[in-house]
């Protein structure tokens, strides 16, 4: 089995080196005159419909966007849960059915709350 | 494909470089065989939306057009690489590698033959999703470094839609783990007997939903909503780099009719035809159906998005995780039909229930 | 929960896919909620007032055109009838079925356009817009029959068209009119009942019945909002009084009920069409009147029903061969007067597709 | 309801302002057609020739346009992209917002002075390489407008025209015309050629 994960961190390892060289083509390009290069102030400004942009764009972002993130966390730990527990199920039968559904159960609480307190609503 | 052939799977233990020859094989083979089917279901994309609008699509770039993509491929390869000024130039470098790289990684699981895969894990589900989850990552990373209103939008619900639509995704499959009593994909294809997608048609609901939206296809293509964020997260990528998102984007859809066919249509298996072919044919039904979406639907809100995520999949999910679940624990002998009947039931009798109660519409969201 | 968010400003437009040309609005944005947006016009100001007023009044016909580039047709009716209103020529029986036929083609192409980009701006990829399109070709191809253009037809003339209709024009409307009513059937099936579609327009963008009468909007975004106000019926130009139609309106005046009372409009429209085809008298097509005629000194306006409202030209003579002044009561800028109010406290996604439902075009904005 | 009257951002008016002012005195001579390399005679060797074929197919087949339209032209653009006439067919439906990602910017419609300088300034920020279609009568010189105060005579004032298609508005199949017109001059250019 520990070949498998060589296998995999070996594969990793070339699809990152062939990411990085797709991306590093055109620099490679660029002498010989393939690819265009000519930078100027404008160019590299940012695009914003065609007009200069006007005030800082890196701000304190509404966090409305990472509460789900964080949602994210503390349901990713009843996967880790889940999933080993889906795998043996078979092997288990009753007696380790009802542990998981009071531990959903009790998860299931907490998103009953979450819900009635207006937390999955986009405001 | 006749690598595959030539050299069957037990390679690593009978040659004496078996292991490093494996690699190879495979890495090439999943590389190639990945960009030259991107190609393909570009143009076949741009073709089918062409039917479904009742006009030609292109064909005038060799035979039928199908070189098409091609001359895409050659010509951004060679436009100019825009660097913004203010942009984070580091992030900027790294995340279409963020992104491009943990697609091709997922595909290392997924077998194309009987026990031909590059690297059997026996957590290949496990992998799959932590892999998936790096992608948003490279997408976030791309929208905020590029210092633009538009792409940091974007990137922002990157944060919200991809996160949160990981979730159901992740539990849809529990039900599939369990008939199976693996996690390994090579296994799970090999225990379809009948395929998933008549046993589990809840998980399978779920999950091809969750990965629409995982994937940002139509109706939930809100990161790159050309009619509000302009281009989205990309915006101010050119040349290469911004091949290589457009890249992830079409890889992603074909690693996801992957994933669907392998864990619910029955992966490689079917009669007469060679494994690899069926796989193929598997995939281009499911990335089909993808087009078909994209061509009819229009596109949906944030908070919608958001509020059928949590609100509508999620329950389900767990809701199938507990009929399957039971299934297996008290009755490990029922017949395959009644788990794919009952859990049949489940889904109609749920949307039924639910879609008096919840619809996205119903959601208001009146001015504040 | 306590938090302090900074909120973007941020341009939408004029280069942007959805604003109908060359709009723009300077938004801030909390998150994806617009907390204030501040419309700018005159991206596409091209003076056209101003260019009448050196123009001969049969020059300024041309200009007319470019107003609404969707709907020339009504532009030059518009114009074309305050002119004779100004001047008191007569128009031949013949003509003035012609032009209503004219004007209720360029309705239908119209909102043909606004459903197809209204949808786009929802996201559909374009596919309903061409199917639009399609028919949108068909029309086009009868009003080129009629001027030789495809969009700018400059057709009417003081008392009158410039020409009869020719020959084969008559047979392709009515094969027009039989199969149009089934493709109207077939939008419906793709639109109407679509969740998606209902969710994200429906008690989207509520414009209230006395919000709309307040900043004078007209046409179907008034109608949509529950006002019976069609100045074809309420006063009749050309031979409107003698067809039979309805105005349908909305109740809610969301961006649905625009879109709803748009697909009942483009059904009205055939009727009127169907009904003037029959009616359609023989005789000649145009009262001719000089090349560089003088109307007296005065002043006229005349109003008609035009595509996105109430179209309405006033011109000022000083007895010489040129317009005195020229003003245009367009539809497209006054329906975006309440605009700041519609669109302050929705999402980005709403704005856009509240902006769509208005239906604007910006040569008619801008002028 | 609250009336404003006044702007709501008077220094970004008046920035905006000047900016349009600059443009307008520094553009008063049509920039010249980019098309002299056409006639230079260019040493190319084989590998430049070979090289020069396959981009120059690459890059005359995936023609992306910009979606920078300002006037009546674009409803002709738009028929010509939709079901009947299918410009498809040439690979060229893919619209991009961002001029990142496009080739191609086809001016349909008026250009007044008020909008220039976003024209100009998209045009600018554009990955090279790129062209230009001047579409219709307004796009070359005005057409109808150009008496007028506020209109620019012709987008060659502000932004190098490589194809002009009169007609006011030209129809789509004029403005096919044009396109292959385009791609034959891309066919020609060299990646010696520096211009």
């Amino acid at each position: 089995m520990l070949s498998e994960f060589g296998l995999t961190a070996l594969f990793i390892v070339i699809v990152l080196g062939f990411s990085v060289s797709l991306v590093l083509i055109p620099v490679a390009l660029r002498k010989p005159g393939i690819v265009p290069h000519n930078p100027s102030d404008i160019k590299s400004a940012p695009y914003e419909c065609g007009l200069d942009t006007i005030g800082p764009t890196w701000v304190q972002f509404k966090i409305r966007y990472y509460f789900y993130a964080l949602l994210l966390i503390t349901l990713d730990v009843v996967i880790i849960f889940i999933y080993p527990w889906a795998v043996e199920l078979h092997n288990l039968g009753a007696s380790g059915f009802w542990p998981v559904v009071s531990f959903l159960a009790i998860v299931g609480t907490g998103y009953v709350y979450a819900w009635r307190k207006g937390a999955l609503e986009w405001k | 494909m006749a690598e595959l052939i030539l050299f069957p799977a037990s390679i690593r233990s009978e040659l004496p470089f078996g292991f490093w020859l494996h690699l190879a094989i495979f890495a090439i083979g999943i590389i190639a065989i990945l960009l030259t089917s991107v190609i393909i279901f570009i143009w076949f994309e741009r073709r089918l939306v062409g039917r479904f609008q009742l006009r030609k699509g292109p064909n005038r770039a060799g035979p039928f057009g199908i070189l098409q993509s091609v001359a895409d491929v050659i010509k951004i390869l060679t436009k100019e690489d825009i660097i913004p000024s203010r942009a984070d130039k580091f992030l900027f470098w790294l995340a279409p590698v963020i992104a491009f790289s943990p697609v091709v990684v997922m595909l290392a699981v997924v077998p194309v033959a009987g026990g031909a895969l590059l690297a059997d894990l026996d957590i290949g589900i496990l992998f799959i999703i932590a892999m998936s989850s790096i992608t948003s990552l490279g997408i976030f990373t791309g929208g905020w470094a590029s210092y633009n209103k538009y792409s940091l939008l974007s990137s922002m619900r990157v944060v919200s839609q991809l996160v949160s639509y990981e979730i159901p995704l992740i539990l849809s499959l529990v039900g599939v783990v369990m008939l199976t009593g693996s996690l390994s994909l090579d296994e799970m294809v090999n225990a379809q007997n009948v395929p998933f997608i008549l046993l589990q048609p809840t998980g399978f609901f779920i999950f091809f939903i969750a990965s629409l939206a995982e994937i940002s296809r139509s109706p939930f293509d809100l990161l790159e909503a050309d009619s509000e964020l302009v281009a989205g997260y990309n915006i101010e990528y050119s040349g290469m780099k911004f091949a290589t998102f457009y890249l992830t984007e079409y890889c992603e859809a074909i690693v996801l009719s992957t994933l669907t066919a392998t864990l619910f249509l029955g992966g490689w298996q079917g009669p007469w035809l060679p494994p690899l072919v069926w796989l193929l044919l598997k995939i281009t039904l499911v990335f089909s159906i993808i087009v078909w979406i994209r061509a009819t639907l229009p596109r949906l809100r944030i908070d919608q998005v958001m509020g059928f995520a949590w609100k509508f999949l999620l329950p389900l999910a767990v809701l199938n995780i507990l009929l399957t679940g039971s299934f297996v624990a008290f009755w490990p002998e029922a017949p395959s039909w009644m788990i794919g009947i009952a859990n049949l039931v489940l889904l109609i009798g749920y949307i039924l229930f639910r879609s008096r109660f919840f619809k996205p519409g119903g959601v208001t969201v009146g001015a504040s | 929960m306590a938090h302090s968010t900074d909120s973007v400003f941020i341009n939408l437009g004029p280069v942007h896919p959805s604003t109908h040309g060359v709009f723009r609005m300077r938004a801030h944005i909390d998150g994806e909620v617009i907390t204030d947006i501040e419309p700018v016009f005159g991206y596409l100001h091209r003076g056209i007032e101003k260019l009448a007023e050196g123009k001969s009044y049969r020059q300024v016909i041309p200009l007319t055109d470019r107003l609404d580039y969707v709907a020339s047709m009504n532009n030059n009716l518009a114009y074309c009838m305050a002119v004779e209103k100004l001047a008191g020529i007569e128009v031949p029986e013949r003509a003035v079925y012609i032009r209503v036929i004219m004007a209720e083609l360029q309705r239908i192409i119209s909102h043909l356009l606004g459903i197809g980009s209204f949808f786009n701006d929802m996201g559909t990829f374009f596919t309903p817009f061409f199917y639009m399109f399609i028919q949108k070709e068909k029309i086009t191809d009868l009003l080129e029959m009629v001027s030789g253009q495809r969009l700018l037809f400059n057709y009417m003339r003081f008392g009158g068209v410039s020409h009869d209709l020719p020959d084969p024009f008559l047979p392709a409307l009515s094969q027009f009119l039989r199969e149009m009513p089934a493709e109207i059937d077939k939008y419906e099936r793709l639109l109407k009942e679509n969740e998606i579609v209902l969710a994200r327009s429906r008690n989207v963008g509520v414009l209230s019945r006395e919000m709309a009468i307040n900043s004078s909007i007209s046409g179907p975004v008034l109608r949509a909002s529950g006002v019976n106000w069609d100045i074809r019926k309420a006063d009749p130009y050309s031979c409107y009084d003698r067809f039979d139609f309805d105005v349908p309106t909305g109740s809610n005046g969301d961006c649905y009920d625009r879109y709803r009372v748009r697909i009942e409009e483009l059904r009205q429209s055939l009727r009127i069409l169907e009904q003037a085809v029959s009616k359609l008298p023989k005789g000649k097509v145009i009262n001719p009147v000089p090349l560089r005629f003088k109307p007296p000194v005065g002043e006229a306006y005349s109003h008609i029903e035009g595509n996105k409202g109430e179209l309405g030209f006033y011109i000022v003579s000083d007895g010489s061969d040129k317009p005195y002044r020229m003003h245009v009561r367009a539809p497209s800028l006054l329906n975006l007067s309440a605009l700041r109010e519609m669109l302050i406290g929705w999402k980005l996604a709403d704005a856009i597709i509240i902006f769509g439902s208005i239906d604007i075009c910006l040569g008619e904005v801008d002028r | 309801m609250e009336v404003r009257i006044e702007p709501c951002y008077p220094e970004i008016d008046a920035h905006e302002s000047r900016v349009i002012e600059d443009l307008k005195s520094s553009s008063t001579q049509p920039i010249a057609e980019p098309s002299g390399w056409l006639d230079e005679e260019i040493n190319r060797n084989i590998l430049v020739t070979t090289v020069d074929k396959l981009l120059n197919w690459g890059r005359k087949t995936s023609l992306w346009t910009e979606t920078s339209f300002t006037a009546c032209c674009t409803f002709e653009f738009i028929s010509t992209s939709s079901s009947r006439f299918d410009i498809a067919r040439f690979g060229m439906e893919v619209l991009r917002s961002s001029p990142r990602h496009s080739d191609l910017i086809v001016t349909a419609g008026t250009l007044t002075w008020k909008m220039a300088p976003q024209i100009k300034r998209v045009y600018d920020q554009m990955a090279e390489p790129k062209w230009v279609i001047a579409m219709g009568a307004c796009g070359i010189s005005g057409g109808i407008f150009a008496d007028s105060y506020s209109v620019v005579p012709g987008y060659n004032r502000i932004l190098p025209v490589d194809v002009y298609i009169p007609g006011c508005p030209p129809r789509p199949e004029a403005l096919l015309a044009g396109i292959e017109k385009l791609r034959k001059k891309i066919e020609q250019s060299s990646i010696s050629n520096k211009s």
